[in-house]
């Protein structure tokens, strides 16, 4: 404590005021934590890393004077791994904020953790809009997606293209069930019916007999609330039973370009999906992508292009409240607009929420596909307000009613 | 039958008897319709060539191995089904033919482990090793009974073949059975112990039954009262050593093999 | 069984004042460690200690190999995070439910697994403990994949502050002593005589008169609950309990720190442990994936040193000069 | 109707399950194999089936050799892996309690997973069915694809193929033979060594043929090895150790017992098939076709 304030004289003597504003250590340091070999590596993975290198960059490297560091470390989808990092990186690295942050649980933990020690989290690979609900943080932030957006962009959309009826595979768990609700409440206000739905275990290999059973509903829309691996396997079968070919339509839930990538147009064209990013939307969002695809071998996602723009914003907020205090940052960050490759005219919320538009996708024939990685049709955009959560009804308490 | 309910009413009683005991591995009938009776006071030896079916008897009795057939009978109680513990706590106690002993622990803790049974202490997961300290005299009586007092505290595994045969007749010995199995107890040990093992036999037998499986027959001749010849799973012939030595079908039964 | 590699505690008549000078040295360690390693890592290393310590009392002291263990560690930590969120029960009583619990699901393990024995035995424990994985991934109380989060810890006897690193460290610590101290008495009594001489001769135990049964599962039950010790102090320590601990790659884990440190040697597994976690901390933050080395470590100790370190070590020249020497 | 379900949809599920059941058959078989001479239950199994779909779609995607070939390739090029780690490690284990063998498949296991996890990803690569079985029949009571209805024809084939070879060739005969007791069979001449090599390198390569098999129907994934492997050993411990036979049957009926589930109860599939097992430990501990030893 002393040696802090000894340091903050001197530095108040030579004059440097950007410096004593940033007075903590002489760097601002940005975690990078996420799943890099686990179920979701490709999701986010260690191409996140890359998009804050990026930002860091465009920015110039430096704020307020001093260097901007960016670490990143694989939990491995644990999150008992995550939060033994986050602490660690609080307590002995002087890690400023977090970022990332891929999985509900390893998000609601972390940002459980950095409330507890006034640091900012910015989450852009977690999907539970637990986040800035009831669980939400003054320090933290959700940036790319969320369940709701999910079920808003595909649910609503394909209702009000003629799929109006449901049938639902769903992952055996909270997550699985809130995808499953939200959309199902979605599909019903919008005028559509959910004939039915079957739960399947996490990890399950075999669908058939899950398909089997979407298909014989009769229902116009299968929705996959699962993720990751199940979605993919899911989607594969759903081929081989030529349930897409029968007219029924399959909507995914929780997926995106990278899994898409993964699983070949063969299986996946015809998929809706929704996204709060696509890289071949318009020039700006091209040249960003090619950028990335240079530096890692593929296109972003929105994970991706979500690391970027929470990096920048945040670098931003630093810069205009002058310091790198949690409380100071956290007050500049929901004041600020945000404005980059990755969200037109983005705003936080009073939960943390940032407001952007999403994008509802139609996965491509094979034979459409006129370059690498052109996956994707976009079928509408899904104006932010629509998209997310009013706050207000959010159910979290830092919202004044 | 007849035999069998004289002596009841007479001095030796039928402790342990065996009626029509059959089992089969397989298509293989390892043991068949075998009765046996084993007298208290008495010993009794069971004899035959390799491959007889000897141990698999004792397995059967001992209730390591499940009959496929037949009957046993254990102090008036029929013990057909019953598990191999409990058979030993109601005191039928065996040994076998490779020598059982815990090879890590020496030999005083070979025969407390035995000790500890009856009196509840092996349950006592709370109190420390001192608590064994009084059993150490009574082990103390026994290795010395057998001779082991010099390897008292020698671990098991470092002892003779011999010695550790003998080490555990001691904690046979130690669970006071009612009736003793003992496979091939002399196999493998040097004169001085045969002796004293046969000795040992006969006082323990002075007081409860012994079924031995033994090849020495000079042993079987001067120790046992009874001897029961099997072959190929079955009984060749019964009676005292006399009679059965005398029996021409156990001669060519052992012919070439072993002197009669 | 013959896993257990014939080493066991120290000789007794040799010098007893080296093993005391060691044990001083250690607990001295212990005590001071906060002062120069970060105190949530010493933590999660103790919990991981006493979790190898509780299974190695069942497979290097009884001989059986668990593939579940992690039913216990993790079952345990569901358990006393429950408790503590829940039903605002004070970390004491929290971790006894977290320790009952365990007791009671190896009970029921236990009695399944141990009707048979060796390979089997390994088997059915994984299966049944992969089926209790499953269960808690669709149970309510456990919240699923994402875990009870945010756990208080509380007030340890309603007075010292557990939310402090430090006072939680010395609490971890002194459960950790407690842990294995109960071990050791385990081990060295009547009882654990017993469960000695059933690892070395099944059937001559059997012949005795002893139902082997009844002590194997009883070693199982008393192996578990203390592996819901250390689950349940683990879920206070991070604040949370979370499907990982319950997965069957946990079950590995645990059998390679035990392993790793030596089968059957006391203070074993608090190496092994010590290294696991290192190791899974270090690599963390590298590119290389923990699994391949978890892996290739596994298969050496298993071809080249399956006298693990400290086994290694009693077995070495110095060791046995200082009276560590193994019998036979 | 059955149970409130239409018979058209029960007929089709219990299809389904045949087909899973002839994984699981086609695994625990492989398992049963090299259990049965070596006494290693190798834990390795799962990473092996994983290493045949993997070679596959290696094979497909590095040198343009498709399905028909790798069905052949892959399995070979799985048991040499196999035959190689046999005699560099596994065989110093002999000697040793079985469960060094365990520990030591485990980690092999983990090893060969990670390390396609590290070159790969986790998420999977796709394998596309081969074109002559691509497309579907309609069976009246479901629509059968045609690779699902090859997958079942093929796998009963090859199963009772190895178990033809082994209860009626001499080769066979000296497996068994050996299983019971290897010193005799040396003493009559026979190369042991050689033949417990051979064992399991066949048990790799079957692991890694039903990979293959595996490979139009799943993602190709570094962690589907690791999902079905404890599966299979349930399905093991139901079966018993005994007979080949066993391992077979209970393969395919725990495979429907499953493949029901998911219509009465489809929260409870994944717990199905360990419910059975601690059922069939209650009553019969040996297993359904185990040996009472």
């Amino acid at each position: 404590m002393t040696k802090k304030l000894l340091t903050a004289f001197a530095m108040m003597l030579a004059g440097s005021t950007a410096a004593l504003a940033d007075a903590s250590d002489g760097k601002v340091k940005i975690g990078i934590l996420n799943d890099q070999s686990g179920v979701y590596a490709d999701f986010g993975g260690k191409s996140s890393y890359e998009a804050a290198l990026m930002a860091v960059e465009d920015f110039g490297g430096k704020v307020l004077g001093v260097p901007v560091e960016v670490i990143t470390a694989d939990h491995q989808n644990k999150a008992d791994i995550a939060s033994n990092i986050a602490r660690q990186w609080y307590d002995t690295e002087q890690v400023d904020s977090i970022m990332e942050l891929t999985s509900s649980s390893v998000g609601l933990a972390v940002q459980a953790l950095s409330k507890e020690k006034k640091k900012i989290t910015i989450n852009t690979g977690a999907a539970t809009t637990e986040l800035t609900g009831k669980q939400c943080s003054p320090y933290g932030f959700h940036w790319a997606y969320d369940t709701h957006a999910l079920a808003v962009g595909t649910g609503g959309a394909l209702v009000k293209q003629g799929g109006d009826s449901w049938f639902f595979l769903t992952a055996d768990y909270a997550f699985g069930y809130s995808l499953e609700e939200n959309t199902g409440n979605y599909v019903k206000e919008n005028g559509g019916t959910v004939v039915g739905s079957v739960r399947h275990p996490l990890a399950t290999t075999d669908f058939s007999s899950f398909l089997l059973q979407a298909q014989s509903s009769g229902a116009k829309v299968i929705g996959l609330a699962n993720a990751g691996l199940d979605t993919s396997n899911a989607i594969k079968q759903a081929a081989e039973f030529g349930i897409v070919q029968g007219g029924q339509r399959l909507a995914a839930l929780l997926f995106t370009l990278a899994e898409v990538h993964g699983l070949g147009l063969e299986a996946a064209q015809g998929l809706t999906l929704t996204e709060g990013f696509y890289w071949n939307r318009n020039e700006e969002t091209a040249k960003f992508g090619k950028r990335f695809m240079e530096r890692t071998g593929k296109m972003p996602n929105m994970v991706h292009a979500g690391t970027y723009s929470a990096v920048l914003s945040y670098l931003k907020a630093i810069e205009k409240a002058g310091s790198d205090d949690g409380d100071a940052v956290a007050k500049e960050l929901r004041a600020l607009p945000v404005n980059d490759v990755f969200a037109e005219n983005g705003k936080v919320a009073e939960n943390g929420r940032m407001i952007h538009d999403m994008y509802l996708l139609e996965v491509k024939k094979p034979d459409e596909s006129k370059e690498p990685w052109d996956y994707f049709k976009v079928l509408a955009t899904i104006p932010g307000s629509e998209a997310f959560i009013d706050p207000a009804k959010s159910g979290c308490d830092l919202v004044k009613s | 039958m007849t035999a069998a309910l004289k002596e009841q009413n007479g001095a030796p009683r039928v402790v342990l008897s065996a009626r029509g005991l059959r089992r089969d591995f397989g298509g293989f009938t390892a043991v068949n319709n075998v009765n046996l009776d084993v007298h208290d006071a008495r010993v009794h030896a069971l004899i035959g060539p390799n491959g007889a079916g000897k141990t698999t008897v004792f397995n059967l009795l001992t209730k390591f191995l499940q009959p496929t057939g037949g009957t046993i009978t254990l102090l008036g109680e029929d013990i057909t089904r019953m598990a191999p513990d409990k058979v030993a706590r109601m005191g039928l106690v065996r040994s076998f033919q490779i020598s059982a002993v815990f090879p890590h622990m020496s030999v005083l803790d070979n025969v407390r482990v035995a000790l500890q049974r009856p009196n509840g202490l092996a349950t006592q997961f709370w109190k420390p090793m001192s608590a064994l300290d009084g059993l150490t005299a009574k082990a103390d009586h026994l290795i010395r009974s057998v001779g082991l007092d010099k390897e008292r505290n020698a671990v098991a595994a470092d002892l003779s073949y011999g010695r550790k045969r003998v080490l555990e007749i001691a904690t046979t010995l130690a669970l006071e059975p009612k009736v003793l199995l003992l496979d091939e107890p002399m196999a493998g040990m040097g004169h001085e112990d045969v002796g004293m093992v046969a000795e040992i036999i006969r006082e323990v037998a002075l007081k409860r039954a012994v079924l031995m499986v033994e090849h020495n027959l000079s042993v079987v001749s001067t120790l046992c009262h009874h001897v029961t010849v099997l072959q190929r799973g079955e009984i060749l012939a019964e009676g005292d050593y006399a009679e059965v030595s005398a029996d021409p079908r156990v001669r060519t039964a052992y012919m070439g093999t072993e002197e009669v | 069984m013959t896993l257990t590699l014939d080493i066991d505690k120290p000789s007794e008549k040799k010098p007893a004042i080296v093993q005391t000078i060691f044990l001083a040295a250690g607990l001295a360690l212990l005590v001071l460690a906060p002062l120069f390693f970060y105190p949530v890592f010493l933590m999660k290393l103790l919990c991981f200690a006493l979790f190898a310590c509780a299974f190695n009392l069942l497979l290097g002291y009884t001989g059986l190999l668990s593939f579940g263990h992690a039913a216990f560690f993790g079952g345990a930590a569901y358990f006393t995070a429950h408790a503590v969120k829940e039903w605002g029960l004070p970390p004491e009583l929290g971790i006894l439910v977290g320790v009952m619990g365990a007791a009671f699901l190896g009970a029921i393990i236990g009695f399944l697994a141990i009707r048979r024995q060796g390979i089997y035995f390994a088997m059915i424990t994984l299966a049944l403990a992969q089926m209790f994985y499953f269960f808690c991934l669709q149970a309510e109380f456990t919240k699923g994949e994402d875990g009870i989060q945010s756990v208080p810890r509380g007030h340890l006897f309603g007075f010292i502050d557990l939310s402090q690193s430090t006072n939680m460290y010395y609490f971890v610590l002194g459960v950790f002593i407690i842990g294995v101290a109960i071990i050791w008495r385990i081990i060295h009594s009547p009882f654990g005589m017993i469960l000695k001489s059933i690892r070395e001769n099944e059937t001559r135990a059997v012949s005795l008169g002893y139902s082997v049964r009844n002590y194997k599962l009883a070693a199982f039950v008393m192996s578990a609950a203390l592996t819901g010790l250390a689950g349940g102090v683990k879920a206070l320590v991070f604040q949370f309990a979370t499907l990982t601990d319950v997965s069957w790659q946990m079950s590995g884990e645990v059998i390679l720190m035990t392993l790793l440190g030596g089968i059957g040697t006391l203070i074993g597994p608090l190496f092994g442990a010590g290294l696991v976690v290192t190791l899974q901390n270090y690599l963390a933050t590298s590119e290389f994936p923990v699994t391949i080395i978890t892996g290739l470590v596994f298969m050496v100790c298993v071809l080249l040193f399956r006298r693990g370190i400290v086994g290694e070590f009693y077995n070495s020249r110095l060791g046995r000069k200082l009276g560590f020497e193994h019998r036979h | 109707m059955i149970f409130g379900i239409p018979l058209q949809a029960f007929l089709g599920q219990l299809l389904i399950g045949l087909i899973n059941g002839s994984f699981y058959a086609l695994l625990s078989l492989g398992l049963a194999i090299i259990f049965g001479l070596l006494r290693v239950i190798n834990f390795a199994h799962g990473a092996q089936y994983m290493l045949g779909a993997f070679f596959a779609w290696m094979l497909l995607s590095y040198f343009g050799i498709g399905y028909w070939p790798a069905l052949i390739v892959a399995p070979l090029a799985v048991g040499l892996v196999g035959a190689v780690i046999e005699r560099t490690m596994l065989r110093r284990l002999y000697t040793l309690d079985p469960l060094y063998g365990l520990l030591f498949t485990f980690g092999l296991a983990l090893t060969i997973e990670g390390t396609f996890r590290y070159l790969y990803g986790a998420s999977g690569q796709p394998y596309a069915t081969p074109a002559a079985l691509a497309g579907g029949t309609n069976l009246g009571f479901m629509f059968l694809p045609i690779y699902r209805g090859w997958v079942i024809a093929f796998s009963l084939v090859v199963c009772i193929g190895t178990w033809l070879v082994i209860e009626k060739t001499k080769l066979g005969s000296y497996l068994r033979a050996a299983t019971e007791n290897p010193i005799l069979v040396q003493s009559f001449g026979i190369n042991v060594p050689f033949l417990l090599t051979l064992t399991y390198a066949l048990g790799a390569a079957l692991a890694a043929l039903a990979g293959v098999l595996a490979a139009p129907i799943y993602q190709v994934s570094p962690l589907m090895g690791s999902n079905i492997i404890i599966v299979v050993f349930a399905v093991v411990v139901v079966g018993g150790m005994g007979s080949i036979m066993g391992a077979i049957v209970t393969g395919y009926l725990l495979g429907v017992a499953e493949g029901l589930t998911k219509v009465f109860y489809p929260e409870a599939s994944n717990i199905v098939i360990f419910v059975i097992m601690a059922i069939v430990l209650l009553i019969r501990p040996a297993g359904l076709f185990g040996r009472d030893v």
